[in-house]
């Protein structure tokens, strides 16, 4: 079932281009993604008081489609992909998501009859296997998350994906600390063990309803090493840290396109051109026009391979331009008026390299992410393809080697501070066995000392 | 400059508005709806093509042919103007037609009740105003057209209009519809304002508010008031107080999309 | 003192380059604007509860400047320029304005020493000069008008500019009425004569102070009427008709610059493009990254040319990314670091056509716009350039010709309705006398029959 | 791939970390800062490199010399960590380091309190949790880990907290501070409930609020809240209660900046 990675999709680098995928999929209604040009994908959170009842939350994501499609006709958009991430509430009862799906794409269905608009519907459950206190990977609630994947699936959702949990539990004890292997184990191991095993359920249940099992992306565990580093001047993290953790998380994320997934990948996932670079699969990013979510330090750069192109999520309200999601639908369809322009004009690789080069120097994550470095890291995560655990370490040392080789360039300035950490991370990473049993019998022993909340059966251990 | 291969444009965008265009020029769709009464027809015409001329000659050959001055405004002119109005309603025609519709319309109307002592039943009063501070008055001069064109009194208070001044002009003219524009966040709560003044005088009509800054959410949390859009929907508010009541809730029933 | 511009200050439109203007301005701390690279200009409105005091005032503008300063030095912005355009109050009170720029820039310089950010602020002064019922250009309130800019340009701001109103009652009429002559008399006559008298003044006020005359729109009158127009799917008024008055304005804001402006042109003046090629003064645009204030046609091919890159105007508020100054001055900033790498690669011009083209067929008024039909209006501009009436109608009249190759070429789609629009303006135009006296004695009488409020002593007539 | 030439990348974009970055190493930085007793030294120092058995090690050494367990927590402990949260303001060490400095710590005290029977004087306590709905904790874990750092008892109730069990334990525990910690807007409405429910049983104490979503004016809204912005201000809101009373409208002239 689960047919790891051995080898890159794409024969080079430069090879690798906005709009255009190995393998485009077709979802919903007329659209292809991947196929030779990118699509706005519009992200959205209902209002505070919207989550009071069912009914409520329904009006609520009608007016955004409305609202977001109608805005993508007045302005000329040939498409659109609306991303719906589930709140709470619609995850933990199935029936909630399914109406909030249904009721989406009757107003997209009336759209594309009317117009001819190509356009699709991604629903991401919420991964809400947890208690209070604990995950709970495999506890009751794992019925209840598949029975939400299935209603959307039934009733109108083209496009299925989560941001799972799996070793969030051990990443978060050790992020803090600096414990490499900690990151590795949590990231690299633990994450992908738990991928493997939803994302071949998720497969199935697309199957049967003829959907899309979209993919994944590690938002609980490089996102949240991402957002703790911050800005240039902020001091809870370094950044050559942070892109540690980024590297290995690609190890993680593609194993929901070994269990079956097949793109596009979820816009927070950082981690999708190196993905992309060895599975082909299509993908969704965000950067610049999802300030309204987040501020990161590479804007442009990630929208140097993306099929999708995302504003992550704002919260529905009204703006002196329209509603929040007509302003950001808006603004992303006219970055993919950019890029589409280009790819037509024959300049598509010329735009690819003005925008990675904005941020290539901006930041060692974006050092690291742009395409040309990104191939790399895919690269060493091909050559062990079959190891869950080389192939994350794998990534985690070709990417110190990355920055290393940006510093000596003299192109990638590093604080003093980033460099001691970056030498740590790799000092760390070095001394680390290549027997992943040893390890796995090393970190469980460890971790179930040292963080409380870890619970190996989670994990089928 | 480098050059976009005309096959290449529709992947980058699409114009709407050419693929969808009706098949008939708005000529043959309003052919189409005009009354066939070969002395209403003319004037019908002229009204949509907006000659304010050609329409008081239409008025002056069917009074001459018996026709009363005073039935005229209804069977002839307000027909004439349904016409536009659809055409519009149904995208057909743009507004500064409308408009220029309107002004024959208007004139025409001059003209008749210049040719009568009776006097016309009135359709209703609507008093239209931009908020205090707020010289946005654009979409104001539309909503006020659009009304007289259908056939109400409008009595336009103009912008920037003080909400005393307001209140005093609903107690006077007894309308069945007030309307507000406001086109910045600083301007439109004077609204709610208008709202308690009307309330505390007893004085209980639908305020149908709309422009730029102005949402649904916001214009629900005062008793009186009704959403609108579009200034079209200033029309259709006023149209359907005078089909079936002022009732408030009803009124949001129909109007309140968002 | 007013020196019309009759010829053109690039020889040919491909020399025309988005971060290059033949007449770079220097500008409050360390600021070269159309020197070799773009910069962000961000604009804000405080929230309603803001305007209740001098006090809450300032504290509010104090606060916008601290989010948008720390945000740019956040993610590593080389530059960037603040615009505060007054709300009504701080016109009014002329020592209001001057309180807020002098609060804006101390925490500006502080920024600027600490990190060496290069930065200037503008004000746009608010045009004040009407009372309920009639404009009042020369009224009592002149005083106060030119007074506020007195006070800003003491109390720290380094650019000046405003939206002025001249003709706007004739063009108001006019507009909705399809009155070709009366949309021409509005902007090209009485704009322009208004346009003269207050920039004279401007520009002294900003020589005695060492800052700078920056720059009008016409925001007004031709933004109004693409307001109107709207989408593709609006119906209140002919994109053809629209471009039309946009190609008008240019003659009018032109005169600014003629007065003794130098530059940057505010950002919604989208007449720009053309006032740049004859003038070569620095501009500011706004597009696909000002979606939260306004929609349009045209959001990548503003772009073009621009050596200010705006958002147009936000509401102050939180968002999931920080506050709306910060996540708007973040996604403008990114823009620009696009723009300046093309430069550097030497591919600035494949960008710029990247970016005009993706717009050029969206709607005749971005066809009209794209920068080498600009270029021709600006000559039909130059061409007479002495006289503001004739130019006015010379640039219309080129206007319909383009718009006309554009059909002809197969490219641009025009709807019938369009289509019947254009010959009915430009069949109005070609009628319209040679004779500048003629045409303002005829109209003079024409308008002030028709337009109670319309008031010739309004422009000394 | 094309590429940029080195001196034109600052045209672009301007890393003002490096530029910014102090002359001195953080080791230099704080060689300058540690007590020079020499008893005392190595235990800040071992500290500051978050090296528990060395820190035992001295606290063993300056033991056998004589000095009192209790004295070592406030004179050797908290002066080494002192040093280390300096360090961290300054912008000169980053929070991994605090946090390993503050475990190093924590086991020092322990270590102390081992080896006498003598209570130590507290500082105070604070209670600190997530709001209820909300498992986005991090922002929490460091705020915990900063107070703690600072000498501070700190109750810990974690993530996703019922609103009545932080009225319980502020009940229990009769902290100085109650910290909450929200990421979603739709769990930030918890804090006004906790702030009413206090009210209600006549506790008045400061309630510290922060986490992504959480702004200075929602905060403003409910008569205890005191905003932070950064986790750090949570520890400077503890020590200004300390220092001047928990009045919540100094705290609020203080510590609200926007
Ligand atoms: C044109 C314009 C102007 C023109 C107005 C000309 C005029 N006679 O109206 C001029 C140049 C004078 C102007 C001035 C100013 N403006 Co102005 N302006 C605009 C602009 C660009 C377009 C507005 C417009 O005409 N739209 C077209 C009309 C047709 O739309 P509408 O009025 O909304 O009406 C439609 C519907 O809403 C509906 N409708 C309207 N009323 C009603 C009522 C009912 C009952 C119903 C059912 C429907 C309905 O019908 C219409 C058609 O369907 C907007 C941008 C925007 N995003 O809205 C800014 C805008 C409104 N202006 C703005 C500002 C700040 C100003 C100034 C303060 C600028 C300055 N510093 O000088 C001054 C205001 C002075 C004052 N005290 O009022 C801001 C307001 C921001 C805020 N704080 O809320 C905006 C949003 C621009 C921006 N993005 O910053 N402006
Ligand atoms: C990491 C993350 C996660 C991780 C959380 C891991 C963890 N253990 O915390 C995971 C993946 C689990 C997650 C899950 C979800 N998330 Co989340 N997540 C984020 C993310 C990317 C970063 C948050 C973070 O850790 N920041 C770093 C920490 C250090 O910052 P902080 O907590 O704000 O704390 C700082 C200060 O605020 C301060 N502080 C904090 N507390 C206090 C208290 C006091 C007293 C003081 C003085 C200071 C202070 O100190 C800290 C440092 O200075 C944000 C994005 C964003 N823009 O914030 C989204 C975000 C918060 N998540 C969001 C969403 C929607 C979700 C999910 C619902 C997604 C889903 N469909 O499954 C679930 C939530 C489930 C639930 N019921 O809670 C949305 C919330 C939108 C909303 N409606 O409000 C956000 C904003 C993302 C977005 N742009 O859409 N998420």
């Amino acid at each position: 079932m689960v047919k790891k990675y051995t080898s890159m999709a794409y024969a080079k680098a430069d090879d690798m281009l906005f709009g255009n995928a190995k393998f485009p999929v077709k979802a919903g209604l007329g659209l292809e993604i991947g196929a030779g040009f990118t699509t706005p994908e519009l992200n959205y959170a209902p209002r505070p008081q919207a989550g009071k009842s069912k009914d409520k939350l329904v009006k609520e994501y009608e007016r955004i489609t409305t609202d977001a499609m109608a805005r993508m006709v007045q302005i000329g958009a040939p498409s659109i992909v609306l991303e719906t991430e589930h709140v709470e509430q619609m995850s933990n009862n199935p029936e909630w998501g399914g109406a909030v799906a249904h009721a989406q794409k009757t107003i997209m269905e009336e759209y594309h009859d009317e117009y001819g608009i190509k356009c699709a519907l991604r629903h991401t459950i919420g991964d809400i296997r947890e208690d209070r206190d604990y995950l709970q990977l495999r506890g009751d609630k794992y019925t209840t998350f598949m029975e939400a994947f299935e209603q959307c699936a039934q009733n109108g959702a083209d496009l299925l994906s989560v941001e799972s949990m799996g070793g969030k539990e051990v990443f978060d004890y050790s992020i803090l600390r600096n414990d490499t292997a900690g990151i590795l184990f949590g990231i690299g191991v633990l994450g992908s063990m738990d991928m493997e095993m939803i994302w071949s359920d998720i497969a199935d249940i697309a199957k049967k309803n003829g959907v899309v099992a979209a993919g994944d992306t590690d938002c609980a565990q490089a996102n949240t090493a991402m957002f703790i580093a911050g800005g240039l001047l902020d001091k809870n993290l370094a950044h050559t840290t942070a892109i540690v953790a980024r590297a290995i998380s690609a190890a993680r994320s593609l194993c929901a396109y070994e269990s079956g997934a097949t793109g596009p990948g979820k816009d927070c996932g950082y981690e999708n051109t190196i993905i992309k670079s060895i599975s082909g699969v299509p993908i969704a990013q965000e950067g610049k026009t999802s300030t309204c979510a987040h501020s990161d330090l590479m804007g442009n750069l990630t929208m140097q391979c993306c099929d999708l192109w995302s504003n992550e999520s704002v919260e529905y309200h009204g703006e002196f331009g329209g509603t929040t999601v007509q302003c950001w639908s808006e603004t992303l369809a006219y970055d993919c008026a950019m890029m589409n322009t280009s790819l037509k004009l024959g300049k598509g690789k010329d735009l690819r390299d003005i925008l990675a080069l904005s941020d290539k120097y901006r930041d060692p994550q974006g050092y690291v992410l742009a395409y040309d470095n990104a191939y790399k890291v895919g690269q060493a995560i091909a050559k062990d393809g079959n190891n869950n655990y080389l192939r994350s370490k794998n990534a985690a040392i070709e990417c110190c080697n990355i920055v290393e080789t940006g510093i000596n360039s003299g192109k990638l300035k590093l604080t003093r501070f980033e460099t001691n950490a970056l030498a740590k991370v790799k000092a760390d990473l070095v001394a680390l066995t290549d027997d992943a049993d040893k390890f796995m019998s090393e970190n469980l022993t460890k971790f179930k000392q040292e963080v409380a909340v870890f619970r190996p059966e989670n994990y089928g251990l | 400059m480098l050059d976009l291969k005309l096959e290449d444009i529709d992947g980058i965008l699409v114009r709407y508005n050419v693929a969808l265009e009706k098949e008939m020029t708005p000529d043959e769709a309003a052919e189409e709806l005009y009354p066939k009464d070969e002395l209403i027809y003319p004037i019908a015409k002229s009204i949509y093509e907006g000659e304010e001329d050609d329409v008081v000659d239409g008025l002056k050959a069917a009074i001459a042919a018996g026709k009363k001055p005073i039935d005229l405004i209804n069977d002839a002119l307000m027909v004439g103007m349904g016409v536009v109005s659809k055409l519009y309603d149904d995208g057909i025609i743009f507004l500064p037609n409308v408009m220029m519709s309107a002004d024959a319309m208007l004139n025409g109307i001059e003209y008749c009740k210049s040719q009568t002592t009776e006097v016309p039943e009135p359709k209703g009063t609507v008093v239209c105003h931009v908020a205090e501070g707020d010289v946005h008055d654009i979409g104001k001069n539309i909503v006020a057209a659009l009304l007289r064109a259908a056939g109400y009194d409008v009595t336009d208070l103009g912008r920037d209009v003080p909400v005393d001044e307001v209140i005093e002009a609903v107690v006077k003219e007894k309308p069945i519809l007030l309307t507000g524009t406001a086109l910045m966040t600083t301007t439109m709560y004077a609204f709610k304002e208008i709202n308690d003044k009307l309330l505390e005088k007893g004085l209980k009509l639908p305020f149908a508010c709309g422009g730029g800054a102005v949402n649904q959410d916001f214009v629900a949390q005062y008793d009186l008031g009704v959403y609108g859009e579009e200034a079209s929907d200033a029309v259709k508010i006023a149209d359907a107080i005078i089909a079936s009541g002022n009732d408030i809730e009803k009124l949001r029933a129909e109007f309140h999309k968002h």
